[in-house]
Order: structure tokens, then C-alpha cells, then sequence
């Protein structure tokens, strides 16, 4: 991710556009919660944005479907540059328990390039925050937490 | 015949009926048993069995077999006894290649994608291995935005001018969830309502079967985020059924605790989404941010907020101590205050009031003719529910009553979930109170083999009856068949019919009066009975893709 | 004299640039209160207290490429921004904001917000209907019948005014109100339905219908992206800060209060504060609103103000026939 | 409950709210991606882990794969083990592995911070 100015200026006013690639809802509702008044993600400036076009972030929830992953590719050509991709949820880092089934193409990294993977089933609303604030704070490169070998030999 | 039938225990009767004969079987069992629990097919022995199951609102199942040949099957379809019938004969349909003879819709693909070949084998076919269907599908597949629900040619039936196609979905701001909704307008007025789903249809039935019983217990669970405890629930009483496992007294009590705490996360969800459709922000937040109590008290028990995987097979993964039990105790105390004073201020407000009275009307006919279940059924005012018709988990020693309210408009359905949350936070107390002493965990996880048999379970999560059926094959560590059969798609099948004739306005309510849950049903692609092709003439300069295909 | 018209384009950039800043502050009160309402911190960590949010929206937009999909009417879509924001800032130069004399004025310049508001509908109408996709379709016919409604309605609340006031001179109206009282109260229900209709102008609930998300996505705006929607959100903002100005200058009597005539620096201060009231009272009732349904809108909007207005009229005529 | 229709409680529910205190969490608890009854990150201890793969059998997701682990002694004998490895992007964070780890093996940690993983 290069650092431009418009990049930097994301950061701070993240309008979010919503995506369901196929999920359980889980993830929906917790991204949902993330904007209510206890964790309030408004106060980085983040909103939800009824248009792709208006949207700076993706976020994407859900394991992608073979009948979804046309709509996911479309909506984010719509969205314009520079923007981010922000996979909530295990499924829609990986496809999650869904992975092998016939219907599922897997994680959103199938469809799109350079996607935020924050994992979880569902994440939990502070996790969301956590993501953003670091987002905000352009920390997320030096503390991504890519677990692995880091983890294990704590 | 390689029927099993249904234990005993169940108090219910399965009848055989010849495939020529079922349209009458269906007339006459719907004269005492007018609900259709649901179609169940399974692929055994070369055979299709089809298993309709009817209920007549007080538990009394009735069921009827019918076994077909897996070569080209074919019955005559009911859709023209229930309305209901069509959605579940159209997805027998698509898993299984059942041919229905006289279904309104003869060629509509239901639940798979756009993408999936026309001669491939129905995906739910033991005959056909996950690695053949994945290599099929990924010869085709195509990054392609699925086509438009509405075919632009065809008999035109509407003045061209005044009729403008509005796209409602996949991705629309009122749905959490992707669902397409080509709505014909005429100024404001919806004449023509064509919903096409699917887009979550992750094919959970045909992983579940290569899943062991204990793996496909995570998996069903997260068939839907919301009432995640209910399927889990509902798969581990039909597998509990099928292995012959009891639980203990206090895992039956701290399964519905979790239960009810669902319920209440539900509804106050589902009310306070009721003031965002409605454009009045300010009630959904004020909603969920009550509801947050509860969800503390549930990642307390059960250790994660929302796909809880509280539960297991023979009981509950981890016990609830006193303390914790004082805590949801003083938690559902506050909770209900401050719920009771937003329900209170938000019921009555009379702005709110007109935008849900009056508005998606249906009759309980209706309701009932396309199988309606859960608070949309309650609040036509038929007193339907699983949990005390058919009492499973605690429910027998708990108190509660069945709300129904008059009226079956959005207005009367969210009284009824309004009131359920109140009914919800006495069983919770009463649980606190009643909770027996004993080891609610099992000492192994269940990692054995199956019986030969076959198990049928119903329970009441928020949405209303969800109903599983699982088929276990002897030595096999696999379930060998898990029917899931969820309350958002009969509702779906209301919500279409009652959306006619309102304005654009009442669209996002009237869709989500029923609480749909498309990852529920994840198998369905509906269309509304009887409609035909319309021919409309676009706006000048619109691509058609543009327009249809694309949401936005 | 010869310096008046150099002190005037001074003037008149320095307001321009107050006007720019202060729409911002606007929006962030505006976001403050709703969040506030809605048991919500708001933007809270750009700046203190978030004030500068809705700024760094603005530039991020700037700041983004522009998509612009094939088959837009490029004239509509280009012109739509230029038309909002020259004109609004036009508007606001001739309300007496920075002292009790405007920037700009001149016989009947009441007439030139006639123009500001139709031309700010305009713009959204250019910009809604650039490419019509079935979206901006139904939110740019919203707005029309929202337009024709609430226009009426905030004219002829005006057209009172100028029947107490006997000038559609601004400065005249503004003396006026210093001389006698501020107009709200010999008119208390003609404010009360200027307020409201004002809501409906500046399509904020419950008259948010021709963006309405959960119905029509985001409406006319659908289509724009990148700087025509920063601008097109700039429009909005002035549009919000200069339509609650004019009701403070009509109504409320600019920015009069105790010593305003001896010490010049309260002037504006008293206008800032008692904008921000009436912003404050708009965000509450945002904050309550339930949006309207598209078929009663005529009824919620249009007959009950319309028949206020009526009965302000008849109470102020008999008033005024008993004076004379 | 609903049958007068009123419309002040609701008007004076926004005003008390718009005069008291909001309901967010400040940030520094928000920040915090876990709380203590979050069920947490499952972490391998190396040091009791014998490499049964009962873990990697039972995963519902099939995110524990069994990689060498070096050598170990456990008795007396100098054995081969193999450790699970996690895959925290397929993992559902359910918990199952640490349950039924017989030498406690896995433990579930909530005091680190979210897992993000750039996938590129």
C-alpha cells in the first residue's frame, strides 16, 4: 500500500460500503454493531455509505459464492481510486467452515487483490474497532498480526 | 425399500403413498393438517423417498412417503392445495432433479447459480462427489454479475412509459443480506414484485454429509448468524434422537437460557432495524445499544457473541457458575427496564405508527396457505409455536404465554416480538430461579459412529418453526443426510404476495416484517406464483446491465 | 468612493471564505447532536472533538479519482456543482451576517433568494438526472415534488414578511426588526413553518426521501462520485448554513441583541449563536423524525403548513387592520 | 402496551438523551480487541504439546495442520513430534481444540491484539 495523499486522507474519513459475498449474517450484524452507540465507529469518521461510488472501504463479509462473485468483482471496479478491501469474518478470509463446498469459491482474495483480513467468527465489534482505529492511526502494517510462527513462540 | 421410519417416540405416522396418488393424499390431509412442515427428499438405495410433513398447529404431525425411482423422477405437484408447496417443490427440484408435473414455474432454476450447467446432475445426488461437482463448476464459472431476475421480453402488460424497473438489491442499503427485488413501478406504486435469492446459497446440506456429526454441528450453526443457538439446537435434538443421548437436567436448562437470551438479541435487533427501514435512525440506535447488555451476557456463557458454539452433542460445552448466573440475573433486570422504556416510547409514537399500520396486510388465510410460521403467523393471530406444542429443551417446566395479536401488518408482528421480549425475560428469571444442580458437560465429545435411522426435529427460534431432519447410515461417522428447512423461506412466500399494491416507501418494511434471514434459506430463488413476463421499455441512455444486473 | 468597490470584492472574498469554513462547522454540529441523540459520541478524533471530520471529508473527495460511467450527459454533470456553489455563495453575500448591512445589496434583494433556491434545486436536478439510471430516476422525482411543494410554501411564509415589513429589501427587513422586534414574534407560527419546510429543502428527515438509502440507495446522488460529490456535498452544507441564516436575518432579526449597535464585534457573534440554535432545534428534529411516506408527503408537508400559513395570515391581517 | 398512541415519551427519550452522557465506550477499553469473557485466540504451548493431532482431527474448519516440531522427550524415549499449526484466517475461533487437547496444550489467549493479515 502506498502512501499517497488521498491514501492518507482515507484513513481518516472511512466511508464504508457493506458487501454480503454469501455470509451467515453473523458478520453483518456485528459490522452493524460496530457503528451503534457502544462501539461508534463514527468517531473516526467512518459511515456507512449507501453507494459503491461514494465508499472508500469495502467491507466484506461471508465466504464468496459462485453467484456473488461476479457482483463483488463489479462493485468494487465501481468504487473509485484509491480504496481498501476489508474482509470481516473467517469466511471471508478464507471461506471459513464453507471451504470445499461446491457452491463456494473461498475467501475474498479470489476475487480481489490486497484485501485487510480480520478473522473471527464473527469478529467482535472491539475487534472491528481495534482494525480501524490502527487503520486511522496508520499502524496496521507494523502491528499486523499474521499469528503463525509469532504467536507460537510466545 | 430402504425406508426407515420414524421412531416411535415421535408420536408420529408415516404413510406410503403411491406416487400417482399423492394430489389426493394432499387434499385430504390438508383438510385437518393445513400447515406443510416441509418436503424432505433423500437419495437412498437409487431411490428418491420424498417425505411431506403436515402439521394442523397443534404438534399432531402427520407424514407421508413417497419413494421414486432416481431414474427421471416425476410427481404430480401440491402447489395448487398449499401455495407454500411451490418453494419447497422447487428446491427438490434443484438438488434433486424431481420433475413436478403442473408447478406454476417449470423452468425456473431455484437455488443454484446462474453459473451452474444445465445438464449437470442435481448436486444433492449421492451419486455425485463433492470433487466432481467443484471440478463441473469451476470450468464455468465466469466473473460475471448474475443476470437480470426480470426477462425484458415477453408480452407487455403495462404501458411502457409510466413503468420504471427499480432494482431492489443485491446489495441495497435496507438488506443486510444480497437478495434481488425487481420491483415494476408505477410512479410509486409497486405493480409487479419479482424476488430472486440464492446469492448465499453456500450448499451447507451437501458439506454437512462430508462432515462428522460433531464437525457439521459448527456448521449448521452457522447457517445463520442470528438464531446461530437454534440451528445448532435443532441439529443436536434430531442427532440426539437418532444416537439415543440424554442430557442432564441442567444442560436442558442452560441451552434454553442461551436460547431465550437469542431471542431477546433477536427481536430487539429486528425492532430496532424496524426504525431504520422506517428512516428513523435514531430508534435503532437506541435499540441496539440496549441490546448490547445482551450480548455481553452471551459472550459471558458462552464465551463468543454471536456463533455461540455453546452447545454440544449429550449437552452444553461449559458450565455457568452462580455468579455468572447473578450477573444475568441483574443484567436481565436492567435490561428490561430500559427496554420497556424505549418499546414504550417507540410503540406508541405516532409517526412510527403510520408507517407500519395497515401496511403489508395479509390474512391469516393466506399465512397459513403459504405455511407462515413464527411471529408473522402469531401476529395474524394463530397461536403457533414450537415451544408449546411440541416442548423440547426446559420449556415444559417454564411458564410462558403464546403472544398472538390481531391484525397481520407489520404494526401487529412487531407488537408480537415486543411482547415475546418481555415473555423471553420472564422465562430467563424463571430459569435463574428453577436452574437444577449437576454436570451439564459431557465427559467426551461425540466422536462415534451412527445408528441406521432417521430423526425429525422442530424447534421456535425467533423467526419462527425451523425444522431438521437427519438420516444416519450405520458405522458411518457422517450424517448421512441433514435437511434444514428454515422459517424465512415459507414466510418469503407471504412477504412476495402482501408487497403488491403498497408504494416504494413500504418496501424495505414489508420485506422485513417476515424477519427474513437469506442465509437462512440459502437455497431458494423465489418466484412469485403465476407472474408473468413483462416487457417494460427502459429509460433512455440506461445499459441494461447497468439498470438490472447492478444494484447500484 | 473610489475605494468602495475594491473594499467590496475584499469583502466579498472574505465572506465567501467564512461562508466556506462555517458550513463545515454546521455539518459537524449538525452530526454532534444527531450521534448525541442517538446515545453516540459522533466524530470524536480528527481534531478536537472531530471538528474537522467534515473537512477532511471534503478534501478525501477531492482527493479521489472520479468515475464517471458511460452515457453521462457530461454539461448536466459538470455545470450541476458550478451553478450550487456560485449562487449560494452569491445568496449569502446579501445577508447582513458580519454587521447590520449585507455585502452585497440592492432594492428587492429579498427577490435574489427567489433565485439562490431555484437554482440550488437546479443543480441537484442537473446533477440527479446527468445519468439516469433507475435510482437517480425515482430520487430526482422525489425531489421535484418535494421542490414544488416546499417552495411554495417557504415563499409565501416570505411573502408575510414582506407584508409586515413593507420591504423585500433585506436591510430594510433587518432594520426593521431592530426598530420594532424580531419578527418571530409577531409571526411565531409563519417560523415555525419555515423551519419545517426547511427541513423538507434541505432533505433531512423525515423529509430525506429523495435519498432515502433504505428505499432508493443513495438517490439522485447515486451516480456522482469523487469531486462532483464533494462539491455536490458542499452545496448541501451551504445550502443547510445559508437556508438557517436567512431564517435568523427574516426572522429573528440578524444578529441584534442587548449592545449590538455599540460594540460592532457582537454582531456576528449573536448571528453565529442563533444559528446555531435553529441548527441545534433542525438536529433534534432529525434526531425524532420517522420518515414520511412517498404518498403522504403531500399530506404531511403540504396541507398542514399550508393551512398554518393561512391562519398566520388572517391573524396578522386582523392585527395589522387594527393598527391602521 | 401499544394501544394509546403517543408521541412525547419519544420526543422526551431524544431530548434527555441529546442532555446526557453517551453510551460509547471510550476508546482506550474499545481499543482493546478482547474482553475477559471473549473466548480468545487459540496459541500452542510448545512445551506440553505431544503431537496427537486430536486437534487437527476434530477442527471444525480444518485450520490446524501438523508440521515437524523438532525433537522431543517425553518418558525416556527422544521422539519426533509434530506441532499443530494454526491457520488464524481459516480458524473459527470455536475453541474445540483446546477443549479436547488432553495435556492442555492450547491455551485460548485474549489478551492479544486483533489478527490482521494482509492477503496480497
Amino acid at each position: 500500500m502506498e502512501e499517497s495523499n488521498s491514501i492518507k486522507l482515507i484513513r481518516k474519513s472511512p466511508w464504508l460500503f457493506h458487501f454480503n459475498s454469501g455470509g451467515c449474517n453473523g458478520c453483518d450484524i456485528e459490522v452493524v454493531a460496530a457503528l451503534t452507540p457502544k462501539y461508534d465507529v463514527e468517531r473516526l469518521g467512518a459511515v456507512l455509505t449507501a453507494s459503491p461510488k461514494h465508499a472508500d472501504i469495502l467491507i466484506i463479509t461471508g465466504p464468496v459464492t459462485r453467484q456473488t462473485a461476479g457482483s463483488l468483482k463489479m462493485i468494487y471496479e465501481q468504487m473509485a481510486d484509491p480504496k481498501i478491501a476489508i474482509a470481516i469474518g473467517t469466511c471471508a478470509c478464507s471461506g471459513g467452515v464453507f471451504r470445499g463446498g461446491y457452491n463456494v469459491l473461498g475467501g475474498a482474495e479470489k476475487v480481489i487483490k490486497n484485501v485487510i483480513c480480520i478473522p473471527g467468527c464473527p469478529p467482535n465489534p472491539r475487534q472491528i474497532f481495534a482494525a480501524l482505529k490502527k487503520l486511522y492511526e496508520n499502524k496496521l502494517e507494523e502491528e499486523k498480526n499474521d499469528g503463525g510462527s509469532k504467536l507460537t513462540k510466545e | 425399500m430402504g425406508a426407515v421410519s420414524l421412531p416411535k417416540s415421535d408420536g408420529t405416522t408415516v404413510k406410503l403413498v403411491p406416487s400417482e396418488s399423492i394430489v389426493d393424499a394432499v387434499k385430504e390431509i390438508a383438510t385437518t393438517h393445513p400447515h406443510l412442515v416441509g418436503i424432505t427428499a433423500v437419495h437412498a438405495d437409487s431411490n428418491i423417498e420424498l417425505l411431506y410433513s403436515f402439521d394442523n398447529f397443534r404438534g399432531e404431525l402427520r407424514h407421508l412417503r413417497v419413494i421414486l425411482p432416481d431414474k427421471q423422477p416425476s410427481i404430480d405437484s401440491i402447489s395448487g392445495i398449499l401455495l407454500g408447496a411451490y418453494i419447497y417443490e422447487m428446491e427438490v427440484r434443484d438438488m434433486f432433479g424431481v420433475n413436478f408435473n403442473g408447478h406454476p414455474l417449470p423452468n425456473t432454476r431455484l437455488l443454484l447459480p446462474d453459473s451452474y450447467p444445465a445438464g449437470a446432475p442435481p448436486p444433492l445426488l449421492k451419486t455425485v462427489t463433492m470433487d466432481q461437482l467443484m471440478k463441473l463448476l469451476d470450468s464455468v464459472q465466469e466473473l460475471q454479475p448474475p443476470s437480470p431476475a426480470i426477462p425484458i421480453t415477453g408480452s407487455s402488460r403495462y404501458s411502457a412509459e409510466s413503468v420504471v424497473i427499480l432494482p431492489f438489491g443485491p446489495y441495497h442499503p435496507a438488506l443486510k443480506e444480497p437478495e434481488h427485488f425487481a420491483l415494476a413501478l408505477e410512479g410509486e406504486k409497486i405493480v409487479e414484485a419479482r424476488p430472486r435469492i440464492g446469492y448465499v446459497h453456500r450448499g451447507i446440506e451437501k458439506l454437512a454429509e462430508n462432515r462428522t456429526f460433531l464437525q457439521a454441528l459448527f456448521l449448521v450453526e452457522r447457517v445463520c448468524g442470528i438464531c446461530s443457538f437454534h440451528h445448532s439446537w435443532t441439529y443436536t435434538l434430531a442427532a440426539e434422537k437418532l444416537l439415543g443421548i440424554t442430557p442432564g437436567a441442567r444442560a436442558e436448562y442452560l441451552r434454553t437460557l442461551v436460547a431465550e437470551l437469542e431471542r431477546i438479541h433477536s427481536h430487539s435487533l429486528w425492532i430496532g432495524l424496524l426504525g431504520y427501514w422506517a428512516g428513523f435512525d435514531s430508534m435503532f440506535m437506541w435499540l441496539w445499544s440496549a441490546r448490547e447488555r445482551i450480548m455481553k451476557l452471551l459472550e459471558m456463557i458462552a464465551g463468543n457473541r454471536v456463533n455461540k458454539s455453546y452447545i454440544t452433542i449429550g449437552g452444553v460445552r461449559a458450565d455457568v457458575s452462580d455468579e455468572k448466573l447473578k450477573i444475568v440475573q441483574r443484567e436481565i433486570e436492567e435490561f428490561k427496564k430500559e427496554f420497556k422504556k424505549i418499546s414504550e416510547a417507540v410503540m406508541s409514537y405516532e409517526p412510527l405508527w403510520e408507517r407500519t399500520k395497515n401496511i403489508g396486510s395479509f390474512t391469516a388465510e393466506l399465512a397459513i396457505s403459504a405455511g407462515a410460521v413464527g411471529p408473522t403467523l402469531r401476529g395474524a393471530g394463530i397461536p403457533y409455536d414450537i415451544r408449546k406444542i411440541e416442548p423440547y429443551g426446559a420449556y415444559p417446566d417454564l411458564s410462558f404465554e403464546v403472544i398472538t395479536e390481531k391484525g397481520g401488518d407489520v404494526l401487529s408482528i412487531s407488537t408480537v416480538r415486543v411482547k415475546e421480549t418481555f415473555e423471553s425475560i420472564r422465562i430467563i428469571e424463571q430459569i435463574v430461579e428453577k436452574i437444577p444442580s449437576g454436570n451439564p458437560v459431557p465427559q467426551t465429545f461425540f466422536m462415534g459412529t451412527s445408528k441406521e435411522g432417521e430423526a425429525f426435529a422442530r424447534t421456535e427460534p425467533p423467526r419462527g418453526e425451523l425444522y431438521y431432519y437427519l438420516r444416519g447410515k450405520v458405522g458411518s461417522r457422517n450424517p448421512y443426510r441433514v435437511k434444514i428447512r428454515t422459517p424465512t423461506l415459507p414466510n418469503l412466500v407471504l412477504a412476495a404476495e402482501a408487497l403488491k399494491g403498497y408504494t416504494l416507501a413500504d418496501v424495505p418494511l414489508i420485506l422485513t416484517m417476515i424477519d427474513p434471514c437469506f442465509s437462512c434459506e440459502d437455497r431458494a430463488i423465489v418466484y412469485v406464483k403465476g407472474m408473468e413476463p413483462l416487457m417494460v421499455k427502459l429509460p433512455r441512455s440506461v445499459p441494461a446491465n447497468l439498470s438490472l444486473g447492478c444494484p447500484i | 468612493m473610489s475605494s468602495a468597490p475594491l473594499l467590496t470584492s475584499i469583502l466579498t472574498i472574505v465572506a465567501g471564505i467564512i461562508f466556506f469554513f462555517l458550513s463545515f462547522l454546521f455539518e459537524w454540529v449538525e452530526r454532534k447532536a444527531v450521534a448525541r441523540i442517538q446515545k453516540r459520541v459522533g466524530p470524536y478524533f480528527t481534531g478536537p472533538g472531530g471538528i474537522f471530520q467534515p473537512f477532511v471529508d471534503f478534501l478525501k473527495l477531492l482527493s479521489k479519482t472520479e468515475a464517471i460511467s458511460k452515457g453521462t450527459e457530461l454539461l448536466f454533470y459538470r455545470a450541476s456543482p458550478i451553478i450550487g456553489v456560485t449562487l449560494l455563495t452569491y445568496g449569502f453575500l446579501h445577508l447582513p451576517f458580519l454587521s447590520q448591512s449585507p455585502v452585497l445589496n440592492f432594492n428587492g434583494d429579498l427577490l435574489v433568494i427567489f433565485i439562490v433556491f431555484a437554482f440550488t434545486c437546479l443543480s441537484y436536478l442537473m446533477a440527479g438526472l446527468s445519468l439516469r439510471t433507475p435510482f437517480t430516476v425515482v430520487g430526482t422525482g422525489r425531489l421535484i415534488v418535494q421542490y414544488s411543494l416546499y417552495e411554495l410554501i417557504f415563499l409565501s411564509s416570505f411573502a408575510l414578511i414582506f407584508f409586515q415589513a413593507g420591504s423585500a429589501t433585506i436591510s430594510d427587513i433587518v432594520r426593521y426588526q431592530m426598530i420594532n422586534r424580531p419578527l418571530v414574534l409577531y409571526q411565531p407560527i409563519g417560523f415555525i413553518v419555515a423551519v419545517f419546510s426547511l427541513l423538507a429543502k434541505l432533505e433531512k428527515p423525515p423529509f430525506d426521501l429523495p435519498h432515502a438509502k433504505q428505499e432508493v440507495a443513495a438517490g439522485w446522488m447515486s451516480e456522482l462520485s469523487g469531486r462532483t460529490l464533494a462539491y455536490m456535498r458542499l452545496i448541501g452544507n451551504m445550502d443547510y448554513l445559508f437556508s438557517i441564516s436567512l431564517i435568523v436575518t427574516l426572522f429573528l432579526g440578524g444578529g441584534s441583541g442587548p449592545f449590538a449597535s455599540q460594540i460592532i464585534v457582537l454582531w456576528p457573534i449573536y448571528f453565529l449563536i442563533k444559528a446555531l440554535a435553529i441548527a441545534l432545534v433542525l438536529s433534534y428534529i432529525e434526531g425524532v423524525a420517522v420518515r414520511v411516506r412517498s404518498i403522504l408527503l403531500p399530506m404531511r408537508l403540504g396541507i398542514p403548513l399550508t393551512s398554518l400559513l393561512v391562519v398566520q395570515a388572517v391573524i396578522l391581517a386582523i392585527w395589522r387592520m387594527g393598527l391602521w | 402496551m401499544v394501544e394509546k398512541k403517543s408521541s412525547l415519551r419519544t420526543w422526551f427519550e431524544a431530548l434527555e438523551n441529546l442532555f446526557s452522557s453517551p453510551d460509547t465506550l471510550p476508546p482506550e477499553e474499545a481499543e482493546k480487541a478482547f474482553n475477559g469473557s471473549s473466548r480468545g485466540i487459540p496459541v500452542l504451548v510448545p512445551e506440553k504439546c505431544i503431537g496427537c493431532s486430536l486437534c487437527a482431527l476434530s477442527c471444525p474448519s480444518q485450520a490446524i495442520t501438523m508440521v515437524p516440531g523438532g525433537k522431543k522427550t517425553i518418558g525416556n524415549k527422544v521422539v519426533e513430534v509434530k506441532n499443530p499449526s494454526f491457520d488464524y484466517s481459516k480458524c473459527i475461533y470455536c475453541g474445540l481444540c483446546a477443549q479436547v487437547c488432553k495435556q492442555n496444550a492450547i491455551e485460548m489467549r485474549t489478551d492479544l491484539p486483533p489478527i490482521i493479515i494482509i492477503k496480497r
